[in-house]
């Protein structure tokens, strides 16, 4: 009997992870270097940040919500957490802080959200600005240094585990657990009810305002954590810090089939989606694209990406009306 | 006669005149003749741009590669016009890769089906790339004089910046279309039931793909106010005005699900945040708190009329209703 | 303040006796500047350390002088967010303004109403465009373009042993100042070291750019590592890019040298460590320090800003060259000798 | 099944109104386990509102329910799930997304632990298929199932619930003839597990080859309760409908003129295939069938929602382009949808801008809509249909359903068209405004306009339409003439059952 999780797994981000292996192949034949340790490391220590952020945003968007905060919230918390570090506060103090900021913004976009009913995409936005107003205002000129940041922090950024990079790994282990959460917990299960057949999820007596409220504290909290992350990867914070990520997030998760529409869609896909993305960047470099044409190849294939999980998603044939004779 | 109800149009006018009248207050330099001139100038682009965007969240769409756009249509205008064209004709072309933008925009939406946020977020990329590919790393400069001018001087003998002028233009078809002639009609039709509007006769796919054209094309007419402004025409252009576009549309009034909406709110709030933007520059307000208020205001626009609905539904909840 | 001002400018002076007040009362005149003048310092943007050094030097000159000083500009180094501010600075009739130019020509216009409103334009760190140089009175660069170019290249060299193949890791493809910069590294590199080559070819192929921010920076350099195994040197002449540079290369533990223009604060442990041997900088507090002195200068009629005239700024003399720009002379380079003191001051 | 046996629900004197509509008066429902039920009424009898008072849906204002000798705790859809009520609608609300296991068991996974155990949940839930002797595969998902497969998805998570009374809305509405042998199965097989079902359904003839008891409703009263063996057919419409059909129906004498629209084997791929049929000016064509026949989806076609496949449409002769509404609308076409709300106005807009949605160009000057004479256009048309409004800025949606759907008509007739059709037009509102409906489509048809009626209601067919056309499957079945049309034989052809 096939394992339900391989089914699952085949529906939607195999390919999205076949798409991967051609790219990764055909580069690594073009240009050898690619497929060394270095190419692996590469891939994977930069796509940390994004994975990570994407697992958090899956949780909104299968909901058929959106969080366009992350980008805002994980600088800040990067900030903060090398800032109270240089204060001389412990480590466990400083991701106490990053977690408390998650929570706070978390809490603000889920409650207008989920009890006010207003749309997410206005309220983030706003939020989006909010934070980062704060940000600014809190960091000024400053910009987190190596020697600021908790010897913790700074290690996972620069060494591996038999190769393979922490932070990738931290990524990884968070998108097991929430993969599993999401797999297995109830309450995680009623994401995808609510995300694909609102009305029928109210009918059948779920939580919805609760699970969202909750959706959107968790996407906060992880957000406000992954400031750790983003830290150990560049070791430097500055006021600029997280800029514009939460459209490469939103970006990764669509492409690894996470649909805007709701619903669908796992973090494991999410995060392929991440290192399918990261691996073209790469890849265009390692092919020899032009520089000034890369970001137009790389909204030529993100369109493509999104047109085909369209055709994807029609393909299920329409219910025939007229008997079986 | 239709009898007066007050909107969030209304609101947000009262919040202008407040913002020009306490600023007047607050601060000697702003309500003056140049700083109303500073004022326009600063926001025209997005103006124009809110005009399009409006109808466009307002038919339940949304366009978030505007910006690019808008820079797309500023690198065609350098780009032509530093090989060889006239500067005339580097405009038109300049509208049209604007309007071709638009284009695409509204056949993957309509056509090909894909949901908008998504789909422009993936032309966001692909124009802005079409900028570094058509320019480099080389921004074009020295226009013509004749030309440039426009950009930055006023209309002689008055106050109002050249580009007063597409603004005032722009904003009266569009204010009139939106609210007395059967496309606006049909905007708001489409916004508020899709699959109603369609079984009315009204051509839905037509009318989206014409609105995602519209919007192109007047992020190209932005486009050309924005390189006459700047005097220069650069790869890097506007970047992060889709953001200011949005929130200037909503702060207007019109819901992000759509089918509501006024133009008058969006010129209001267009107005509103520039005002509230020199006034607080003016008093030295740091650059971070500018933000901090874009995105308080932002919130108030769906806090305020939300809270609204809530009261009065609590003092109608006597009152069921039929399914 | 005081004592920390003392302590910095002790410290410069014992390095370069570039600016020698360190006794300078506040309120003080200064012969030749008019008193109580209003003053805008406007960076890129702000939140940005290293404009934050430069504004220190500028606070400085502007309390010698009796000035009444403002740091003020866009969270956003683009030019239509500097122009926002310009605008304010018009209408809250400034008397002068030092900016460092996010785009060479977007704000050219407003630059020239500010002008014709009466306010003194002088462009530091970043100049416009030279088509535009009438927009301002005159420009207070570190060092002329072809000098900064031509020494990261040296620098590079010495680090490589003048061999092997070189990339160079940018700020933003449209940042004025480097793309002079590279354009003036690209024919040195191949005529003063016949060993050593460009790894596309010429140099136009062989920059990445970093978009001064971080995230883009770390995977360009890794970019360029993955694209050209075999490249022996990086070139990064912004302080974004360098300290990326040098924070992936420790994490990478890559072979690849790496140097470039960046703050001593910030790049002190990787010099501390030998990530990095060299990098090179002006001294910001210093370029902000004198593009004060100049504006007020001009403000006060005591300096035209034409080619050949010069003006005195603590100490010294600077002389206008052709372009209407005034140089401040050779940049600094940091080493593991000198870091130490460096660090401290910006 | 035996009288005596202890009843497992009993609905006594229940009373809900709407606003204004009583929907629910006097209601009474006596469940007995091990029976299958059959709740019968026309439209707006107010069987819904009884089957969502079960279904915890809607609070009654008066009246009692006990349920297993307790009293049932009122308004909410998960304690009547946990109370032993499960629900089957019409529409079953399924989440396309999630797999088939997990749509049976949504909000109530089963666990293993504390966490979701897949495994069990795919048994059980093959289980419960095989039970229904139907072959689905838990594991897919549900998106692109057929209604009837939706239906026994439905049922698997009734039976999940230890469901003692399970609820049954219209399920074989849209059912192919074996698919509904299936359902019977399913539902025999539940009965003998002594479970109580309640079967609603329009199809007679399925009622007496299935149930044990009949409860009909009219006008939200109870009118009659027995075992089927004391019931017949005459008897049941007889308690349905009540009254003289006449009044309901003021047919008027039309003269029939030209040929106005001719559909030429019009067909869509899993829809429908080989329709023809033509309309004349004057004319009143019923179209009949059972709700998922195709009927909908062949005048959806004919207005140029749905692009056909194959065939053509013409319009005073001229042929129409496929899949265009508005160029049908231009050429003199109209189609009054089926559903109101979601295909037939704009529900947060005025009362003005729905009549004059159709109208924008007529009413315009140099482009601009003249407001003057959209309020006009509204007030004249609201005095025809004698609307009841406030004032023509009133959003639509503050209006009761029967003039709702007198906007609908208003702005449709507003276009004088050639050929008005109309889907269902007296879906769910009350008797009055019925008639009222009723005598406008005579009057229209007599000033020689050409309407296509569908409508599930066959007394309405029968006593409005000058000629009856049956559909079923997709296909067109039978075609009767006023004269000859007698509700037995149009629901044998409807049903396909006509030996019976």
């Amino acid at each position: 009997m096939k394992n339900l999780i391989q089914k699952t797994l085949k529906v939607r981000e195999i390919p999205v992870f076949l798409g991967l292996l051609i790219v990764v192949l055909i580069t690594g034949t073009a240009n050898p270097a690619f497929f060394t340790l270095s190419g692996f490391q590469d891939i994977t220590l930069g796509v940390a940040v994004v994975a990570t952020l994407a697992v958090a945003q899956t949780l909104v968007i299968v909901m058929k919500h959106i969080d366009l905060s992350v980008g805002s919230t994980i600088g800040f918390s990067a900030y903060l957490i090398g800032d109270a570090s240089s204060k001389g506060h412990g480590f466990w103090y400083c991701m106490a802080l990053a977690l408390g900021l998650g929570l706070v913004v978390g809490a603000v976009n889920g409650y207008l959200v989920a009890y006010l009913k207003l749309p997410s995409l206005v309220v983030t936005l706003a939020t989006l600005y909010i934070v980062r107003g704060l940000f600014n205002e809190i960091a000024g000129g400053n910009t987190i240094t190596e020697d600021m940041v908790p010897k913790a922090i700074n290690f996972m950024g620069l060494n591996t585990f038999f190769g393979i990079p922490y932070l990738f790994l931290v990524a990884v282990i968070l998108m097991l657990v929430v993969g599993f959460i999401m797999k297995r917990l109830r309450p995680a299960r009623d994401l995808y009810a609510i995300g694909s057949n609102l009305a029928a999820a109210e009918l059948v007596g779920i939580p919805v305002a609760r699970r969202v409220f909750l959706a959107f504290l968790a996407t906060g909290a992880v957000s406000g954590l992954a400031g750790a992350v983003l830290l150990a990867r560049f070791n430097t914070a500055a006021a600029n810090s997280g800029n514009g990520l939460e459209l490469s997030v939103v970006a990764a998760c669509v492409v690894g089939g996470v649909a805007i529409a709701g619903g669908i869609g796992t973090v494991y896909g999410a995060v392929i989606g991440a290192v399918l993305l990261q691996a073209i960047t790469m890849a265009l470099g390692a092919l020899g694209v032009p520089q000034f044409w890369q970001l137009t190849v790389n909204g030529i294939l993100l369109i493509a990406a999104i047109s085909l999980d369209r055709y994807l998603s029609t393909r299920v044939k329409p219910t025939s009306i007229m008997g079986t004779n | 006669m239709k009898k007066f109800t007050f909107g969030w149009d209304h609101g947000v006018t009262i919040f202008l005149v407040l913002t020009v009248v306490l600023g007047g207050f607050i601060s000697e330099y702003f309500a003056t003749i140049d700083n109303l001139s500073f004022v326009i100038q600063d926001i025209a682009e997005i103006a124009i741009i809110a005009l399009a965007m409006s109808y466009l969240i307002i038919a339940g769409e949304i366009d978030l590669s505007v910006a690019s756009i808008l820079s797309l249509s500023s690198a065609t205008i350098g780009f032509l016009f530093r090989n060889g064209t006239s500067f005339e004709m580097a405009i038109v072309g300049g509208l049209i890769v604007g309007l071709l933008c638009g284009l695409l925009n509204g056949y993957l939406v309509t056509v090909i089906g894909l949901p908008s946020l998504a789909v422009t977020i993936g032309t966001l990329a692909l124009f802005r790339g079409l900028c570094y590919a058509l320019l480099g790393n080389e921004p074009v400069n020295e226009l013509p004089e004749n030309w440039i001018v426009l950009g930055y001087e006023n209309i002689p003998g008055t106050f109002l910046p050249w580009s007063t002028i597409p603004l005032v233009i722009l904003a009266a078809i569009a204010w009139i279309v939106l609210h007395y002639t059967r496309i606006g009609r049909w905007t708001f039709a489409i916004g508020i039931n899709a699959e109603a509007a369609k079984f009315s006769g009204i051509p839905v796919a037509r009318m989206k793909l014409g609105l995602f054209a519209m919007t192109g094309l007047m992020s190209g007419v932005a486009g050309v106010v924005y390189t006459l402004r700047f005097a220069s025409a650069s790869p890097d252009g506007a970047v992060g005005y889709e953001l200011g576009v949005i929130a200037a549309v909503l702060f207007g009034g019109v819901s992000i699900a759509g089918g509501i909406g006024t133009l008058w709110g969006v010129l209001a709030a267009v107005f509103a945040l520039g005002a509230i933007r020199s006034v607080l520059q003016l008093i030295d307000f740091s650059a971070n708190a500018l933000l901090i208020v874009s995105g308080a205001l932002l919130l108030i626009s769906v806090v305020v009329p939300r809270a609204i609905e809530i009261a009065q539904s609590r003092r109608k909840s006597t009152f069921v209703t039929n399914k | 303040m005081q004592k920390k001002f003392a302590s910095v400018a002790a410290a410069v002076a014992i390095v370069g006796a570039l600016v020698a007040s360190s006794v300078a009362p506040a309120n003080a005149a200064v012969p030749g500047i008019k008193t109580g003048l209003k003053i805008a310092i406007m960076p890129k943007a702000v939140n940005i350390g290293y404009f934050t050094a430069w504004n220190k030097g500028a606070q400085t000159a502007c309390k010698e002088i009796g000035a009444k000083c403002t740091y003020v500009g866009p969270t956003e180094a683009t030019g239509p967010a500097q122009v926002q501010f310009i605008n304010k600075i018009i209408q809250q009739k400034y008397d002068v303004l030092v900016i460092s130019a996010a785009d060479q020509n977007a704000i050219v216009p407003s630059l020239r109403k500010a002008k014709a409103a009466g306010i003194t334009v002088v462009t530091s760190d970043a100049d416009v465009a030279a088509a535009s140089a009438s927009a301002r009175v005159v420009s207070v660069l570190p060092a002329a373009s072809a000098r900064i170019g031509t020494a990261e290249v040296d620098w590079i060299a010495e680090a490589v042993g003048k061999k092997g193949s070189i990339a160079v890791l940018s700020a933003a493809a449209t940042a004025a100042n480097q793309n002079a910069w590279i354009a003036a590294m690209g024919p040195y590199l191949t005529s003063k070291y016949p060993d050593m080559k460009w790894v596309g070819g010429t140099v136009d192929k062989s920059v990445f750019y970093g978009d001064d921010d971080a995230t883009k920076s770390t995977a360009q350099f890794a970019a360029i590592l993955s694209q050209y195994p075999d490249v022996a040197g990086i070139i990064s002449p912004t302080t974004v890019g360098v300290l990326a540079a040098a924070i992936e290369k420790k994490a990478k533990n890559a072979k690849v040298k790496v140097t470039g223009l960046g703050l001593p604060s910030q790049m002190a442990p990787y010099i501390e460590d030998g990530t990095v041997e060299k990098v090179g900088l002006w001294n910001p507090i210093d370029l902000g320090y004198v593009a004060v002195y100049a504006a007020a200068r001009a403000k006060s009629k005591s300096f035209t800003g034409k080619v050949g005239s010069s003006f005195k700024a603590g100490k010294k003399t600077y002389k206008v060259t052709a372009g209407g720009i005034a140089y401040l002379g050779d940049p600094f380079t940091f080493t593991k000798a000198n870091i130490a003191t460096f660090k401290k001051i910006y | 099944m035996a009288p005596n046996q202890k009843a497992v629900l009993e609905m006594r004197d229940a009373a809900k109104a709407f606003g204004g509509v009583q929907a629910l008066k006097g209601a009474e429902l006596t469940l007995y386990p091990g029976e299958i039920h059959a709740l019968l009424g026309e439209n707006g009898a107010g069987k819904s509102t009884l089957l969502k008072a079960l279904a915890g849906v809607h609070k009654i204002d008066s009246g009692s329910i006990t349920l297993n000798g307790k009293q049932f705790e009122q308004g909410s859809t998960r304690a009547a799930r946990d109370q032993g009520i499960a629900v089957i609608y019409q529409e079953p609300s399924l989440f396309p997304d999630l797999t088939l296991a997990e749509n049976v068991f949504v909000g109530r996974q089963l666990q293993k632990g504390k966490t979701v155990d897949w495994q069990g949940m795919e048994k059980e839930s093959r289980k419960l298929f095989e039970q229904l002797g139907v072959n689905l595969d838990p594991t897919i998902r549900a998106r692109g199932l057929s209604i009837a497969d939706q239906q026994i998805v439905e049922i698997a998570k009734a039976l999940s619930t230890q469901a003692t009374v399970i609820v049954m809305d219209e399920p074989t509405a849209a059912l192919s003839s074996k698919e509904v042998d299936r359902l019977f199965k399913v539902a025999r097989n539940l009965e003998a597990q002594n479970c109580a079902v309640v079967f609603v359904s329009h199809r007679l003839d399925e009622v007496f080859a299935l149930c044990s008891r009949i409860t009909v409703m009219r006008d939200g009263a109870t009118v009659g309760s027995a075992p089927t063996s004391e019931m017949n057919e005459a008897k049941v419409i007889k308690l349905m409908v009540g009254r003289e059909i006449s009044e309901l129906y003021p047919k008027l004498e039309a003269k029939l003129g030209e040929v106005v629209l001719k559909v030429e084997d019009l067909g869509l791929a899993g829809q429908f295939a080989n329709i023809n049929f033509e309309v004349r000016a004057g004319e009143i064509v019923g179209l009949a069938g059972l709700v998922g026949s195709g009927r909908s989806e062949v005048v959806r076609a004919i207005f140029g929602i749905d692009k056909y496949d194959k065939g053509s449409v013409w319009l005073n002769g001229k042929k129409l382009k496929p899949g265009n509404p508005s160029a049908h609308m231009v050429a003199g076409m109209a189609l009054v949808p089926e559903d109101r709300r979601q295909q037939g106005l704009f529900m947060s807009s005025s009362i003005n801008k729905n009549s004059a949605v159709t109208m924008l160009k007529r009413i315009s000057k140099l482009f601009i809509v003249r407001q003057k004479d959209e309020g006009k256009l509204a007030s004249d048309w609201g005095k025809i249909l004698q609307l009841k409004y406030a004032t023509g800025h009133d959003p639509v949606d503050r209006l009761s359903g029967g003039n709702q759907q007198k906007v609908v008509l208003a702005k449709w007739l507003a276009t004088e068209p050639k050929l008005l059709i109309v889907d269902e037009p007296t879906r769910g509102i009350d008797v009055g405004t019925k008639s009222e409906v009723h005598r406008l489509l005579s009057q229209k048809a007599q000033e020689g306009m050409a309407i296509v009626m569908v409508s599930s209601e066959l007394p309405e067919v029968m006593g409005m339409a000058d000629r009856i056309l049956v559909m079923r499957e997709g296909r067109m079945v039978g075609e009767f003439d006023r004269k000859q049309a007698t509700a037995e034989k149009i629901i044998a052809v409807a049903t396909g059952a006509s030996g019976k």
